[in-house]
């Protein structure tokens, strides 16, 4: 809340070996933040949802071929981040108190270059207008605003809770959140306890423990934006999924 | 007229609109007007306001499996926004699945059954019930046997005479995973739907997985051993572990490599170990005797007391034990998804002139046969229990107490079916609570502070308000009784030679309503498979001609299916990957065989 | 009182009947018409009505644009040469140039504010500019030197037969004609600015390794390049189109060695960059795209993206036209000119595609898939409308106004001729 | 061409009167309060301030306009004599039905306020923002832009918003100036859901 507040770097740790790519988290994620259900002209290359689980194989045919489950939110690039200044209108930023990189739909007019810049491809644009069927708009979250029709949107650490953390805080006249406070719906919802969150800043928080680990790594660590989302796994072919493309023998993923 | 006045009088027009133009810049009103249409796309129509008030947590129990996670709901003036697990929760832990964390959206869902012929359904009970022949027979079909309701169920069979109460076949035993070194799965999705989530992976850390199927599920994936069998060769792979027949028979029957069953089978004998099967009456399940396990891992299946006027209930029968063709009257209590009994086993039980009512808030599943549906209370809206799942060792009592009103007129299955048969009208889950007090076993945990008090210290009214109030009643873990039936011997699909490839399930599918966010998972991303789409082999699709994402037809016995194909070298040659679910099951029915062609 | 059409058209100069030139416009009118019903259905129904996606969220429209704007360059940089250097021939095209230009840009402009999500706010960026975005930049300029187009459009149409009649007109005309070269020097200026940032808009994409580029300054190599072959292709794009309306018109417009002079600038430049092109290329190869853990080879692994299409882009496309265009004696005949002017411009606009659809297209994580994209008709029809749109602005400045001075002189000595044989009727 | 340059001056001046006397009213739509609510004769007569009725819940969000029961509390029968009091027992308190009252300082849904943050944490007044509503005898009309749907009070009363006082206007430019005051601005989300 204000300038004497320590300066926090909010990150995740994922446990690949750990996530059976149930999509607790994708519906916790669609939940928290208002995202409305696909219309029926939606699939894969046109939803919007914040978190999304890959299917990763090795590319081997079976019996040979094992699967893992690779969620992707945004990266919370920590160096120059890619989507912020590309953006003509300041619709994107990046808050030096806590590290998140934030979209602002009411700002933005939807020329998408932040979806062309981001590597991840990890922003959403909404090619329709929000639609829930007639009654489930009562089970909107009062905490985040719904986004209109042609504006992009993104993951933010669910910071509607950081703002809840916040308030609940400021009731007890402190200007701290309680970390205990804000936790992201996906990592809340995970139910093998794949996802963790914390603040990388803090080296005695779990995440900072995770992100430290040899099998620990980053996607397109190379590009070099310093992303805050740190993976794991203790399987090679896992860890390599982090480097670039590897064109031959990859076929579509299953859908 | 001249033309140079004409002229200047039009110039002179044209003089004055550009000086109200240049005076209009220098007014607020052309950036004011700028600014609102920016402002106006803000909330330009049909985006929604959500409700602001006050936020309180509200606690029940999570109905759509049995399961029964304890679910913490985030409400706004009372109504649920969001659903989480309750942490301090003992089986659950805090877990839920993407199921049960949208729970709250399907009293809204589009396709939810709204209205039914209620009147018309009555009547023609009465009918049939009075009308009904020598012989001819009333039944109740319980899809979610081992709740209170289902005690009405067995109470009011028993007060009808030829009253038969009928259910899905439950397992007579419950596995305590925590006693477990090794755990031999046969096709049990032990990380995607089996059980209670929360205490499959508190417990997963202590157990070594070894998976045995076809193809990689989600179980698969993440276990510690998957053997990758051909389909339809589990008991030749079983009997080798069990040391019936050599390794080197096994391989050549299943296709996996001597080694890896022999180090599986090291594994077996170098600790306590239990064998799971996808069935859970599956004759693989016989083999736990051997392994010791009974009385240990696998254990009697234990519910919580009932009154002692229950006692005079009905027993519990599966289909295939109602005589043919005599039921008159077939009640389906649809109303929670739960084991699916394909359609092609009912039909050949009903009487010429059958009536069957369907108690339901989905038409996917026996609404498509059934002559009344009758919308059924959906969860957070009804008032249930949860009998214990698989995976719960001691006796539990919980209540999923309705977080919303039904949003449409809605009939209660269990009135109704005590109704028809003169039974007092009651709140047999508050008459179930007293009885579970009177006997004070047990410990009473409450979600709001997490603490949990021995029955003894607790009033029958606290008891009661805790249940309702976000509760759970567990009994004290006595001595652990072997149970008395395992598996049964099953009939072996009769192998056709015109369906080459083998059906698996590669998803956990139940019938009923899902969330439509869980459009998701489905179409806006490909994480699960969607009901209208198969996986097969690069080899099966060259032989019939078909290419990934190409329309085809999912052939078998009983029928056809539109679908949508996937072609996936991680899926071995002579299978088709589905997603489960009521029409899967209605399609297989007992012989997993099918095949795909071109549409 | 009654149009006539007669009166409007410049003194000495023939064109067709009315009849005919209603009969030309009126297909275009019609595609015209169908464009805009199609544009109209993206801005009312939303972007949903496109084939654009998630990944594919730059599609038809962004490379339309680059590449009118590229061709468009022709306005500023006929302008450049002929009131900067004074290279005189060049007036007898520069209304023509302007024209284009115009046409081009606001065509742009209009498919731009089609592809925008939220076209009400567009004017956020002027308000709340983002200085570090290569768009802003891009915004600014381009609109900033579409008002210097139309400032400059403006003579051309007061010198209208009609118009001239009001004196205040001619006043202003006479004013505006003062500040030419301060017009042309602004736009030059602007053009080289937007050029360069469109080329920008992709060099800075560092999650994009196959269009980052290391650059000088604060800009990207793709920033000079851009301008480069804007610069490049704008001549030979003018040679096109008034070789173009030469036919179309049958009448002959400019001297050839008016040809020859856009031909040859057209070609130099076109080396250059192809020199400049092919050492970035290079670097890109050996440096910068390893640097961010890409190998080069893999973007060419990905059918049909092999590296024909480099090829073609810098030696089929480049180097070719641009040798046919310094050879004399190739340059001698209009055949080899037009040629070489044509595929100088397929190139640019081939270098346009690459940045945008190809780039998009690559994936960027190991386990995400190659995507395609083929617009919808919805886009298509919008980009025709652009088309359309350009036709009929400069069949009609074409019409009534004198694109090209030196056309009445040329008619005077082929009067000559036409003692001999009956004069052909301009289709205009 | 005298003509001329009248012509062109009346149009001018026609199009001054417009935009700066007229736009301004035939903007906004009026709508009035449904009940005759005196925030004066409640801080002086029950000697309430403001936080009495505008209160915090536990979870330090804000309650905003209080609901009938909070007057009920009081007004379960007729305190005074006063003819609004009557009339609003009549119509509310008794069939106890909710009155509609308009909030003349809602933010739009996407801006996220923490008026305990500012109260508590910043000892903001909340005469600084709301202006002396506390102290009027009667609810002003509710005025409200049909277009982006907001309260007159969010943009502030000048329509071209010269010469304004710190409380007169509700835009984000009004808190930014104060947050900058402050060096308290950080990012978009900072006040932004």
């Amino acid at each position: 809340m204000t300038a004497q507040n320590r300066v926090a770097r909010y990150g995740m740790s994922i446990d690949i070996d750990k996530c059976n790519g149930c999509g607790a988290c994708m519906m916790a994620c669609a939940v928290e933040n208002n995202i409305p259900p696909a219309p029926e002209a939606a699939n894969d290359r046109r939803g919007v949802t914040w978190i999304r689980v890959y299917k990763v194989d090795n590319h081997l045919a079976y019996p040979e071929r094992r699967t893992a489950f690779v969620p992707v939110l945004c990266q919370q690039c920590g160096h120059d981040t890619p989507c912020v200044h590309v953006c003509p209108q300041q619709a994107v930023d990046v808050d030096p108190q806590t590290g998140i990189v934030g979209q602002m739909p009411e700002r933005c007019l939807g020329c998408r270059y932040c979806m062309v810049a981001c590597p991840y491809h990890a922003r959403y644009f909404n090619w329709w207008d929000p639609k829930w069927p007639a009654g489930m708009e009562k089970t909107l979250n009062p905490d985040v605003a719904p986004r209109m029709r042609g504006v992009v949107e993104k993951c933010n650490f669910c910071h509607g809770r950081w703002h809840a953390a916040q308030q609940k805080a400021a009731a007890a006249g402190q200007r701290e959140i309680d970390a205990a406070d804000y936790v992201p719906a996906c990592v809340e919802a995970c139910p093998t306890g794949a996802l963790r969150f914390g603040d990388l800043a803090d080296s005695s928080t779990e995440v900072a423990q995770d992100a430290a680990r040899p099998e620990s790594f980053r996607l397109l660590e190379k590009i070099g934006t310093e992303p805050k989302i740190h993976y794991r796994s203790r399987r090679d072919w896992v860890r390599e999924i982090a480097s670039a493309p590897r064109p031959e023998g990859k076929d579509g993923l299953r859908g | 007229m001249s033309l140079p006045q004409m002229t200047t009088t039009r110039r002179n027009l044209l003089k004055f609109a550009g000086g109200g133009a240049a005076g209009a810049l220098l007014t607020p009103a052309p950036w004011r007007l700028i600014t609102d249409t920016a402002l106006w796309s803000e909330n330009w129509p049909g985006i929604p306001r959500p409700a602001r008030g006050e936020i309180r947590a509200r606690f029940t129990h999570c109905t759509l499996c049995p399961a029964g996670c304890a679910v913490r709901a985030r409400c706004v003036n009372g109504q649920p926004v969001s659903l989480a697990g309750v942490k301090p929760h003992p089986i659950s832990h805090g877990a839920l699945c993407p199921w049960g964390i949208a729970g709250h959206h399907l009293p809204y869902h589009p396709a939810r059954v709204r209205q039914g012929p209620v009147k018309e359904a009555l009547a023609a009970v009465s009918r049939a019930i009075s009308q009904r022949g020598a012989g001819e027979r009333i039944a109740v079909l319980d899809l979610r046997p081992g709740r209170t309701v289902s005690w009405t169920y067995r109470r009011a069979m028993a007060a009808i005479d030829d009253g038969i109460y009928l259910a899905p076949r439950q397992p007579a035993y419950s596995i305590d995973l925590t006693e477990a070194q090794t755990v031999v799965s046969f096709g049990a999705p032990l990380s995607d739907g089996w059980g209670t989530p929360g205490n499959v992976f508190a417990a997963r850390a202590n157990f070594r997985l070894v998976q045995i199927e076809p193809v990689e599920t989600r179980t698969a994936a993440l276990a510690d051993v998957w053997l990758p069998i051909r389909p339809g060769t589990e008991t030749a792979m079983a009997a080798a572990l069990a040391g019936e027949t050599t390794i080197a028979e096994a391989a050549r029957v299943t296709g996996v490599k001597e080694e890896a069953i022999g180090a599986v089978k090291e594994a077996i004998a170098s600790g306590p170990a239990v064998v799971l099967a996808e069935d859970p009456a599956s004759p693989l399940m016989n083999w736990n005797a051997r392994l010791h396990a009974l009385g240990r891992t696998v254990v009697a299946r234990r519910e919580a007391p009932i009154p002692e006027a229950w006692k005079k209930a009905a027993p519990v029968n599966e289909m295939a034990a109602a005589p043919d063709r005599a039921i008159r009257l077939l009640l389906i209590d649809e109303s929670l998804p739960g084991g699916y009994v394909p359609w092609q086993d009912i039909q050949p039980k009903l009487a010429a002139d059958a009536v069957v009512v369907v108690f339901s808030s989905s038409s996917e599943g026996y609404a498509r046969h059934a002559q009344y549906v009758l919308p059924a209370p959906v969860y957070p809206e009804a008032a249930e229990d949860i009998g214990p799942a698989i995976d719960t060792v001691a006796a539990v009592f919980r209540i999923a107490a309705p977080l919303i009103a039904a949003v449409v007129p809605v009939v209660n299955p269990g009135g109704l079916v005590a109704r028809i048969a003169g039974l007092p009208q009651t709140d047999p889950l508050r008459e179930r609570a007293d009885a579970i007090h009177k006997t004070g076993r047990g410990m009473l945990l409450s979600y709001a502070d997490g603490k949990s008090t021995p029955m003894k210290e607790v009033t029958a009214d606290d008891f009661w308000k805790t249940l309702n109030q976000g509760g759970c009643w567990m009994d004290s873990t006595g001595k652990k009784a072997a149970p008395h039936g395992l598996g049964r011997s099953v009939t072996s699909p009769t192998p056709h030679d015109d369906l080459p490839l083998m059906v698996v399930a590669a998803e956990v599918r139940r019938g009923g309503l899902e969330s439509p966010l869980m459009s998701k998972l489905e179409r806006e991303s490909n994480l699960r498979m969607t009901a209208n789409r198969v996986v097969i082999s690069p080899a099966d699709a060259r032989s019939n001609g078909i290419e990934s994402g190409g329309r085809c037809v999912l052939e078998t016995a009983c029928g056809r299916l539109s679908v949508v194909a996937t072609v996936d070298a991680g899926v071995p040659a002579g299978v088709v990957e589905v997603a489960g679910g009521p029409r899967m099951a209605d399609l297989c029915g007992a012989s997993q065989r099918a095949r795909v062609v071109r549409a | 009182m009654v149009f006539v059409d007669k009166e409007f058209i410049t003194r000495g100069l023939r064109r067709s009947s009315t009849g005919r030139f209603l009969l030309w416009i009126l297909p275009w009118v019609a595609l015209l018409g169908f464009g805009l019903y199609c544009a109209g259905l993206c801005l009312v129904k939303g972007l949903n009505q496109t084939n654009m996606d998630n990944r594919f969220v730059f599609g038809l429209w962004i490379f339309l644009d680059l590449t009118v704007i590229a061709l468009g360059a022709g306005a500023f940089f006929t302008g450049f040469l002929l009131y900067i250097l004074k290279v005189e021939e060049l007036r007898s095209v520069i209304n023509s140039a302007v024209v284009i230009g115009l046409v081009c840009y606001s065509g742009a402009m209009a498919a731009l504010a089609v592809d925008v999500g939220q076209p009400l706010r567009s004017w956020f960026t002027f308000w709340y500019p983002n200085v570090h975005s290569m768009l802003t930049e891009v915004t600014f300029c381009i609109s900033c030197y579409l008002t210097v187009l139309l400032i400059e459009y403006l003579p051309i149409v007061l010198r209208n037969r009609k118009l001239h009649e009001v004196p205040s007109f001619l006043v202003f005309e006479y004013e505006l004609h003062k500040v030419t070269y301060v017009l042309a020097g602004v736009g030059t200026f602007l053009s080289f600015f937007h050029q360069g940032s469109l080329g920008g808009l992709y060099g800075v994409l560092r999650g994009r390794p196959f269009a980052f580029r290391e650059g000088l300054a604060v800009w990207p190599s793709t920033f000079f390049l851009f301008i480069l072959s804007a610069a490049a292709v704008g001549p030979s794009f003018i040679l096109l189109t008034t070789w173009l309306v030469e036919k179309l018109s049958r009448k002959r417009l400019v001297r050839p060695d008016v040809f020859r002079r856009l031909a040859s600038i057209s070609g130099l430049l076109l080396a250059v960059y192809v020199l400049a092109k092919a050492v970035d290329t290079l670097i890109w190869i050996n440096r910068t795209s390893p640097g961010t853990g890409f190998q080069a080879w893999q973007y060419y692994s990905w059918k049909p993206f092999g590296t024909w299409i480099l090829i073609a882009e810098i030696v089929v496309f480049g180097l070719l036209p641009a040798l046919v265009m310094l050879t004399p004696r190739l340059r001698a005949h209009t055949g080899w000119l037009v040629t070489a002017a044509a595929m100088a411009c397929c190139g640019v606009a081939l270098n346009r595609f690459v940045m945008t659809v190809q780039t998009l297209a690559l994936p960027t994580l190991s386990f995400d898939s190659f995507l395609s994209y083929f617009p919808s008709w919805q886009e298509i029809g919008t980009f025709l409308a652009v088309v359309a749109y350009g036709v009929l602005v400069y069949s009609f400045s074409f019409r009534y106004f004198n694109l090209f001075p030196e056309e009445r002189e040329l008619r005077l000595e082929a009067a000559a001729q036409e003692e001999a044989e009956p004069a052909l009727a301009g289709r205009y | 061409m005298i003509g001329g340059k009248i012509a062109f001056a009346s149009g001018m001046l026609l199009a001054l009167a417009g935009g700066w006397l007229a736009f301004p009213r035939i903007l906004y739509q009026t709508r009035p309060q449904p009940v005759n609510f005196s925030h004066k004769v409640h801080a002086e007569k029950a000697g309430a301030k403001c936080e009495d009725c505008h209160s915090f819940r536990d979870d330090g969000t804000y309650a905003g306009i209080p609901t009938l029961d909070k007057c009920s509390g009081c007004h379960a029968a007729a305190m005074g004599t006063t003819a609004e009091e009557k009339n609003f027992i009549d119509q509310y308190v008794t069939p106890s039905r909710e009155p509609q009252w308009l909030s003349y300082a809602r933010q739009p849904e996407n801006v996220y306020f923490s008026h305990i943050a500012h109260v508590k944490l910043g000892h903001v007044k909340c005469e600084q923002c709301h202006g002396n509503e506390g102290g009027t005898g009667a609810l002003r009309p509710y005025q409200q832009d049909p277009i982006s749907g907001y309260s007159r009070d969010i943009w502030g009363r000048p329509v071209s918003r010269i010469a304004l006082r710190t409380e007169g206007g509700m835009k984000m430019d009004d808190c930014v100036n104060c947050h900058r005051r402050q060096g308290l601005e950080y990012s978009c989300l900072g006040c932004h859901k």
